[in-house]
C-alpha cells in the first residue's frame, strides 16, 4: 500500500496540522511515513500545503509528483493540484468554499462541506478534522482508531473537550 | 457639502485586508461575502451614497486595488 | 466625475504577492509615485533586497537589481558611482537593514553616498517566518524569542534614524508609519524629499517606515496597524531626524547673524 | 531508548545536537532551515544553554570561534548563501584547531537561487570550503533519524581529532517529518573533563592558554599544517562510514547521498523486482570519503551511475575512488530539481541495455 | 629609595615588537595594569584581533584568544555567554571595529554584552601599511587617500563614542588620547571604569584611546604625539559619553524629586 | 610595444587590469596584496575610473556586483581570508551571469594562517568557492609580466560567457619585482557597446531590465543553470590554456602552476643538464583545467610529479584527467613552505632510480 | 622642595621613540649616542640629579623600559 | 653568472630603494632580475630586507635561500643575516654602525663605513647608494654604467643635483 497525499488550502484552514495527523496516525499504525511542507516564499500571500506520504515500504523521497489523494479546503487549490491527481485517484473537495467542479472523468471526487458539518458540530476549527475523516475513510491508508489515538499526541495543548470535538469531527468525516 | 464621489474596486488585486474599512470616515465600504478568484473577499462600496471621493480608502489599500473619481473641483488631493 | 487616485504608473500590472495588509504593497506605491511625479521612472534603479519584498522588481516599473541579504547601501553604491545620472533606491528590511547589512548601512551614510533608502521597519523577520529582529520591541513574541523579547539576553531595539544622525554624512533622515493615511501621506512627503536629496546631489537619504506585519505579528490587519500606533511609534517616535536644507540654512542665517 | 516520535528534519538535528551535549547556539534565520535556531530558543536554555540570534552568519561563526574555545560543545546551522559567509570563520576555526559543529541544509544555488532542496554545495563541504589546508568532517544524512543521531557523532569525532565537522542535508530532510527513534542517551556535557585547551573561566591552577590560527614564525606555520594533516589521515583511516544495498551480487551500482540516495534505493528496488543486478553504495560520511569501498567494487561492477541534486560535485569523488576502472554515468538535477526513482531507473536500464 | 614604577605583572617579560612610540605598548600597560590592581588577571580573557596588536597574546599576562579581523564583539560575545565569570576583553583597532567589524560592535553594544572593548584609534591602519581607515580625519593622506582624505569620495572620519551613545545598550563610554601622562592617567582611569563594569555585570563598555602610530603617519614619535593634540583631538573629543552609574544616579535623584 | 619596465606583481595586476578597461575598483586592505588597491587609488581617476576603499570585503565584492550591472569592466582583490569573504558575493555575481574580475594573492592558511606565499586556495578557487553550481574562469600566472597581461584575458572571457573570472597568484608574485612587458595596446571601455543587460542610466530607449540571481518559480532556476552548465561546457572547449617544457621525450612529468611553476622550471633544466628526461606541464588556466594535454601525456610518460604549496589540491585535478594511467607522485608544501629546485630535483632522482 | 628620585631604563625594550623625554618635567632625560643590541639609541639620565621620580617619564613609555624610584614620602602617585 | 643578494637594515636606510636600484640596473644591463621584499608584519619594529637576484637566466623563484651576496646596514642584521651567507660569499659591512665582526672564515668580508662617506658626500640619504657602488664594484654583477643610468628612472621625482649626489656616492662606493 502506498498513499501519496495532497493537502492544500488557505493558511488557517488547519492544512499543515491535518497533514501532521494523518502522518502520526500511520505512523502509530505501524505505517513507514513522511511529511512535507511547503515552505518559505510559497506561503506567503496566505496559501498552504503539504504532501503526506502513507506506505507499508520504506519512503523514497517525501515529495509527492503525482498523488493518488488530494484535498482541496479552497478555491485556488482546486485548480493547482486537480490536474496534479493521479488517474484513478481521489480528489477531496471542501465544497463549502469550492465552487469548481472537476472535468476529469479518470478520477473520483468526494465533495463533502466540511464548513458547514464543522460549524453544525461546534467550530469552523476542526473543518480540517471532518476532512481527515473523509480521507481515511475512502482511501482506507490508516485505521481509524489510528486517528483518535493520536489526536491527543498531536495536539498535545489541547484540553479534553477540544479533543472530543476533533473526534467527533474525525467521525463526522468518515461518514462521507 | 462634501462632494460626491466613488470609487471601484479591482478584485484581482484586493486581499480583503479591510484596511480602506478602517480608513474611510463615511462607512461607504464593506467586505463582499462571496469570495474572489484568489478566495479573498474583497471590499464593495456597501453604502456607495456616502462616498465623498476623499481617497482615503485608496490611501490606505496596500494593493493598490482602489481607483477614486471624485466631481471635479479645485483644490482637492490627488494622490496623497 | 474624475480620476483622484489610481494606480501609478511606476507600477507594473502584476498583482503584488504581499499577505493581507502588509505593508509593503504602500510602501511600494509611495515610491512609484514617486518616481512618476519627479520624473524619473526611466532613470532609476530599485535595489532589491532578500526579504518579503524580494519581489518588488516585479512591481516596480524602473530598472532593478536584487542582490546579497543585507549589502543593498554596497550595490546601490557600485551603481550609483559607476552610472551617477541614475537615481538609486535601496529598498530593505530591518533585518535586511540593521542586523546582517548594519556595517554597509552605517558606512553609505558615512561616506554619504548619493543614495536613497527605504527602510521598512516591521520589527521581524517576515519571509522567514517570523523570527525576531533588531526592531523588534521589548516583550513582542517571535519564533526565536518565544518568551517575548528580553534585553539582557536579545538586546535592546535599535533605533536607526536616531543612530545615523550622529554621522556627519546622513544628509536627510525621517521616520513615517503605514498605520493610517495621515501618517502614509507624510511618508510619501518625505519619500519625495529623499528623492530630491539624491537628485540634488546632497548625498544619503533613508526614510524609515514603520509597517504592519499582520502574518508574522500573528494579528489581522487591523490590530497590526493598531500595534503600530500602541506600540511602535511610542518606542520609534516619527518625524525628520536629519535635514541637509534646514542645516544649510540655519548655517546662513548663523553667518548673517555673525 | 525513548518510543518513536514524529519530528521535523530540522528539529530533530537540533534536538540530536542537545542530546550530544551542545549548550550553546548561535545562528541567523535562513530557509529551509529556520527551524533549527528556532527550536533551539527555548531548548537550550531548558538545559542551562545559550541560545542567541547573531547579527549574521559572519557573527554567528564567530561567536562559535569564541564559545568553542571555551571547551563547550556548540553549534550552528545555516542554508547555502549563510554557510558561504562562514567559510571564513571556519577556516579560523579549522587554523586553531577547534572543534565545532554546524549544519548546512542546502538550497539551491547559485546566488539567492532558491529556497528548494539542492546538493550543490558539496565541492564547498568537502574540501574544506574556506581558504587554506583542511578538512571538515562531514556527514550526510538521509533520513530525520540520521538528522537526530548523526550530531553526536559529529561531536565525538571534531572533539576527539580538534576539527570542525558538519552536517550537510538539503531541504528535503530539513523540512520533512518522519517517525524518530534515538540510538544514545542524551549526555551530560558537566560530566566531560574540561580540554586542557580550553580558556576562559578561573585559570589560577594552570598555565595561561592562547587559541589562534596564526604563526608568523617562518616555516612554524608548515609544521603545524603538516601535524594537522596527519590527524586528517587518522580521520581518514579511522571513520569512514558507508552503507549499501545489493552489494554483493551487482552489475550496475547506482550510488548517491544524503535525500538523493533514498530515491535511489527506490529505483535499486524497481531493478530488483525485475531481476535486475543493481546496487546502492551510500557514502554516510563524504569526508573522509568511502574511497576502498568504491575501489573494491570497482573490481567487480560494470558500470557506476552516479545520481546527485547538482551538476556534478560529488561524482568527482567516485572518480578519484574509482579511477577509470569503471564507466561512470551521470545523472544530475541542479538547482532544486529532484530526480524520480522511475527517472533514475529509466537511465539504468538504457545502460544495461534493458 | 622605593619602586614608584615598574613593569606590571600583566604584562610578560616579552619585549613588544611595536615600532617605536607606538601607542599600543601604553594602551597594553594600560590593560594589564588594571586586570592587576583589580585582580582578575587569571580570569580575564584578552580577544586579540588583526592587527599590528595580533601579537598582544605574546605581552598580556592572561588567556588569549586571536581571531578574525573585525569579529571581536562577536567572539567575546561567545566566550562571555559559555563563561560569565570571565571577565572578556575585545582590543581593536579602528580598521577592525569600525570598519569591517562595525555590525559586530554596534550589536554588541546594543545586546549591551557584558565585554569590555578597548578601541584603539590611530586613525589609519597600521599592520597593513597605512591604508585609510574610518577615523582617518580629513585631509589626511594615506597609502590610499594620497591625495588626502576627502568627504565626497571617502566619506566622513566616524565618531565611535558619539555613534554608539544612541545606543541603549552601551553602558560605559569614553575616550581619552594616549599623547602625554596626563590623558594616559585619564585613560587608565576610563580603563579601570570598564572593567569595573563588566564586572559588575552592567553590560557593555567601550574605551576609545586616541593613539600615535609613528611609522604609518610618516612622523617621529614626538610629531606624532603633537598630531593627536592638533588634528585628533579636536574632531573626537575627549569624555565620558555614557556612564550607567551617572544615570543611574539621576535616575534616582529624578525619582527623589517627583 | 612599450619598453620594459621593472613592476611589483600587485602593481602590474593593478596597471594590466586598468589598460583593459578597468573603471570600477573596490577593495580592503590585506597583505601581500595591498598594493593592488593603493595602485588603483591614484591611477583609477586618472582614466574617469573610480576607486573605492570599502568597509569590508563583502561590502567591497557586493559594490562589485552593483558596479558590474551597469555593464562597465569591474575589479576587486584580496587574499585567502578575504576572499572567503567574498564567497557568497561570487555566488551572487555567478548566479546573476554579471562578469567580474578579481584575484586572490594567497597567502597561508587557514585561519589567519601567515602572510607567505601559497597555493592552498586551490579548491575554492577552481570549484566555484561559494554555494551553488557555478565555476570561475581562473588564471594562474607565473611571472610579473603575466601578472600584467592575464587581466586583459579575464574580462574577455568573462564578458563573452558572462561569468566571474580571477587570477590566483600568491605572496611571490605579488610582491616581486621583475621587467614587465605588456602584450596588448590599452583599450578604450567607452568604445565598448552597452551590453544589453545591462541596468541604469536612461532607460528611455528600451525595455526595463532587471539583473538577479534568483527564481522561485519551480523548474525555472533548474533551466537557468543548465543553461549556464552550457557557458561552462564552452569556456572548458575554447579557453584552455597551458604551456609545457620538454614535452616531446620526458618519461618523467613534472607539473605545477604558478610561481611554483619556475621553481619547477630550474629542477627540469638541473634535471636536463644531467642528461634526465624530464618535463614541465603547466597549467595556464586552472578552471578550466588542460584535461586532455595530462591525457595525451599520460600515454606516454612513466611518472608525473605533482609540485605544489599546498598540502595537495591542484594533484586532484591531475588524478581526474590521468584516472590511474600513470603513477603520481606528490610534494607539497603547506602554508608558506617554498620548495627549492634542489628539493624537486632530489625526488625527481628518487623517483627515477638515479 | 622637591622630592628625589631615579630612573633606570631598560635598554633591551627601550627603542629611542624619546616620548620619555618629552614627558619628562625636569629635563633629565636624553637619548645615548651608542646603540643597543637591537640597534636602537636608548634613553639615559642626562642630569640624573633633577629627577623627582614623578613617573611621567615611564607613564609615557610605550616600550614599559622604565623603572622608577622615589624618596619615600606619603601619598605619592604609583603606577599612574 | 647568477648574484643572489640580500640587503638588510633599518627602515629609514633606504634598503628598498637600494634593491629595486640593482634590479633596475640588472634590467638596463640585459640580464634577468628578481627584487622580492620582506613585507607586512615582518616590516614591524623598523627592519627591512629585500632580495635581489640578477642572473644570465631565467630565474626561478625570487626567494633567496643562501644569498651569494648579504649587505648589512645595522646591527639586528648582522646577526640575523651573516649566518646565511653562502661559503665563499661576500658580505658587505656598514662598519659605520656594525660593530660585530663575522668569525666565519669561508666568507669574504667588505668593510665600508657608508654613513661616514655619504655624510662626506652632504647627506646621509645616500649611504645607501654608497653601499650600491661597492657591491657592483665587488660582484661585477652589474656594469656601473646601467647604475648611473638607472637612477633617473628609479628616483623619478629626484631633482638633478640629488641625482648628481647619488651618482657621486655609488662611485665612491665602488672605490672600496
Ligand atoms: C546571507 C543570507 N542570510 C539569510 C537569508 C535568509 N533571509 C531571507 S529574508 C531574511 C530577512 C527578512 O527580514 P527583513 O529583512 O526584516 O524583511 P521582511 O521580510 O520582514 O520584509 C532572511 C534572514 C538569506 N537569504 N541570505
Ligand atoms: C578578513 C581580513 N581582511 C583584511 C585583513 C588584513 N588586515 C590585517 S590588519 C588590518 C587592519 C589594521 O588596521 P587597524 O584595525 O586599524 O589596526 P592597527 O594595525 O592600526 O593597530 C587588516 C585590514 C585580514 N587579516 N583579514
Ligand atoms: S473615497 Fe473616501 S469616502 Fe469614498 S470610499 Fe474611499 S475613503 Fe470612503
Ligand atoms: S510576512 Fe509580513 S512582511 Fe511578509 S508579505 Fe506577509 S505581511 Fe508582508
Ligand atoms: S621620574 Fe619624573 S623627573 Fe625623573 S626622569 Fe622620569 S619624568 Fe623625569
Ligand atoms: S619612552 Fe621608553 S622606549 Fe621611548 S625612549 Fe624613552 S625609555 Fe625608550
Amino acid at each position: 500500500m502506498y498513499q501519496g497525499i495532497i493537502i492544500a488550502g488557505f493558511g488557517g484552514q488547519g492544512v499543515v496540522s491535518m497533514g501532521i495527523l494523518l502522518a502520526y496516525a500511520g505512523m502509530v499504525d505501524g505505517k513507514y511515513v513522511t511529511f512535507f511542507p511547503a515552505y518559505g516564499a510559497e506561503m506567503r500571500g496566505g496559501t498552504a500545503n503539504c504532501s503526506v506520504i502513507i506506505s507499508t515500504d520504506e519512503i523514497a523521497a517525501p515529495v509527492v509528483g503525482q498523488p493518488d489523494s488530494v484535498v482541496v479546503m479552497n478555491e485556488p487549490s482546486f485548480s493547482k493540484f486537480e490536474p496534479m491527481l493521479k488517474p484513478g485517484g481521489r480528489l477531496f473537495i471542501n465544497s463549502s468554499l469550492v465552487s469548481s467542479r472537476s472535468k476529469r472523468d479518470d478520477i473520483e471526487v468526494i465533495e463533502i462541506p466540511v464548513n458547514k458539518i464543522a460549524e453544525e458540530i461546534g467550530t469552523l476549527k476542526i473543518a480540517n478534522m471532518v476532512m481527515a475523516g473523509a480521507l481515511i475513510k475512502h482511501t482506507g491508508a490508516i485505521a481509524s482508531e489510528a486517528v483518535v489515538k493520536s489526536l491527543p499526541k498531536v495536539y498535545k495543548r489541547a484540553k479534553p473537550e477540544i479533543l472530543k470535538l476533533n473526534e467527533v469531527a474525525v467521525k463526522r468525516g468518515a461518514e462521507y | 457639502m462634501p462632494s460626491k464621489g466613488k470609487i471601484e474596486v479591482d478584485i484581482v488585486r484586493c486581499k480583503g485586508c479591510e484596511l480602506c474599512i478602517l480608513a474611510c470616515p463615511q462607512d461607504v465600504l464593506a467586505l463582499s461575502d462571496t469570495f474572489s478568484a484568489s478566495g479573498y473577499y474583497p471590499a464593495y462600496m456597501k453604502n456607495p451614497e456616502n462616498c465623498t471621493g476623499c481617497a482615503l480608502c485608496a490611501i490606505a489599500c496596500p494593493d493598490v486595488a482602489i481607483t477614486v473619481w471624485k466631481e471635479e473641483r479645485k483644490g482637492d488631493l490627488i494622490n496623497g | 466625475m474624475k480620476i483622484v487616485f489610481e494606480k501609478t504608473n511606476g507600477l507594473t500590472e502584476v498583482p503584488m504577492r504581499y499577505c493581507p495588509g502588509c505593508g509593503h504593497g504602500v510602501a511600494h506605491r509611495l515610491v512609484a509615485e514617486v518616481m512618476e511625479e519627479l520624473g524619473v521612472t526611466k532613470r532609476t534603479v530599485a535595489v532589491v533586497p532578500v526579504g518579503c519584498s524580494v519581489f518588488m522588481d516585479e512591481y516596480v516599473n524602473c530598472d532593478g537589481i536584487q542582490g546579497a541579504h543585507g549589502r543593498g547601501p554596497a550595490i546601490a553604491t557600485g551603481i550609483k558611482r559607476s552610472k551617477p545620472e541614475t537615481v538609486v533606491i535601496s529598498y530593505q528590511g530591518d533585518g535586511d537593514l540593521a542586523s546582517i547589512g548594519m556595517a554597509e548601512t552605517i558606512h553609505s551614510a558615512s561616506r554619504s553616498e548619493n543614495i536613497t533608502i527605504i527602510f521598512i521597519n516591521n520589527a521581524i523577520y517576515g519571509m522567514t517566518g517570523g523570527q525576531m529582529a533588531p526592531t523588534t520591541i521589548l516583550g513582542m513574541r517571535t519564533t526565536t524569542s518565544p518568551a517575548g523579547r528580553r534585553a539582557e539576553i536579545n538586546g535592546f531595539p535599535i533605533p536607526m534614524c536616531e543612530l545615523l544622525s550622529s554621522l556627519e554624512g546622513a544628509s536627510y533622515l525621517a521616520r513615517a508609519a503605514l498605520d493610517k493615511p495621515a501618517h502614509i501621506i507624510r511618508a510619501k512627503k518625505y519619500i519625495k524629499k529623499a528623492f530630491e536629496t539624491q537628485i540634488k546631489g546632497k548625498g544619503f537619504s533613508m526614510v524609515e517606515l514603520l509597517s504592519p506585519c499582520p502574518t508574522d505579528w500573528g494579528m489581522t490587519p487591523k490590530d497590526a496597524v493598531e500595534r503600530i500606533r500602541q506600540e511602535m511609534i511610542p518606542r520609534y517616535p516619527l518625524g525628520v531626524f536629519r535635514d541637509w536644507e534646514a542645516e544649510e540654512k540655519a548655517k546662513k542665517e548663523e553667518k548673517a547673524a555673525v | 531508548m525513548a518510543e518513536k516520535t514524529l519530528m521535523k528534519g530540522n528539529e530533530a538535528l537540533a534536538e540530536g545536537a542537545v542530546r550530544a551535549g551542545c549548550r550553546f547556539f548561535a545562528g541567523y534565520p535562513i530557509t529551509p532551515q529556520n527551524e533549527v535556531p528556532e527550536y533551539m530558543s527555548w531548548r537550550l536554555p531548558q538545559e542551562g544553554g545559550f541560545f542567541i540570534q547573531a547579527e549574521s552568519e559572519v557573527a554567528a561563526i564567530n561567536m562559535l570561534f569564541g564559545a568553542a574555545s571555551t571547551g563547550i560543545r556548540v553549534m550552528t546551522s545555516s542554508s547555502s548563501p549563510g554557510i558561504s559567509l562562514k567559510q571564513e570563520g571556519i577556516s579560523y576555526c579549522a587554523g586553531a584547531d577547534l572543534p565545532i559543529f554546524y549544519a548546512n541544509v542546502v538550497r539551491g544555488g547559485p546566488g539567492l537561487g532558491n529556497i528548494a532542496p539542492a546538493q550543490s554545495d558539496y565541492f564547498q563541504a568537502t574540501r574544506g570550503g574556506g581558504h587554506g589546508d583542511y578538512r571538515v568532517f562531514v556527514m550526510a544524512p538521509n533520513s530525520v533519524s540520521e538528522m537526530a543521531n548523526f550530531p553526536k557523532r559529529c561531536y565525538d569525532v571534531a572533539f576527539k581529532y580538534r576539527v570542525p565537522s558538519m552536517i550537510l542535508a538539503d531541504g528535503i530532510l530539513g523540512q520533512m517529518m518522519e517517525p524518530v527513534e534515538f540510538d544514545f542517551e542524551p549526555v551530560d556535557p558537566s560530566s566531560f573533563p574540561e580540554p586542557d585547551w580550553a580558556i576562559g573561566g578561573d585559570a589560577s591552577g594552570r598555565e595561561r592558554r592562547v587559541v589562534k590560527s596564526y604563526d608568523l614564525r617562518p616555516g612554524r606555520l608548515e609544521e603545524w599544517n603538516k601535524e594537522r594533516a596527519k590527524r586528517f589521515e587518522r580521520i581518514e583511516a579511522e571513520e569512514v562510514d558507508w552503507d549499501g544495498e545489493g552489494l554483493d551480487d551487482c552489475e550496475l551500482l547506482i550510488t548517491s547521498y544524503g535525500s538523493c540516495s533514498r530515491i535511489s534505493k527506490s529505483a535499486v528496488k524497481m531493478a530488483r523486482e525485475d531481476g535486475l543486478p543493481v546496487g546502492l553504495l551510500r557514502p554516510i560520511t563524504l569526508y573522509p570519503f568511502p574511497k576502498k569501498a568504491y575501489q573494491d567494487l570497482a573490481k567487480r561492477v560494470k558500470n557506476i551511475l552516479v545520481v546527485e541534486m547538482s551538476l556534478g560535485q560529488f561524482i568527482e569523488d567516485v572518480q578519484l575512488s574509482v579511477l577509470g576502472k569503471v564507466p561512470i554515468h551521470f545523472h544530475g538535477r541542479p538547482a532544486g530539481g529532484i530526480p524520480t526513482a522511475e527517472e533514475i531507473y529509466d537511465i539504468v536500464r538504457k545502460i544495461m541495455g534493458k
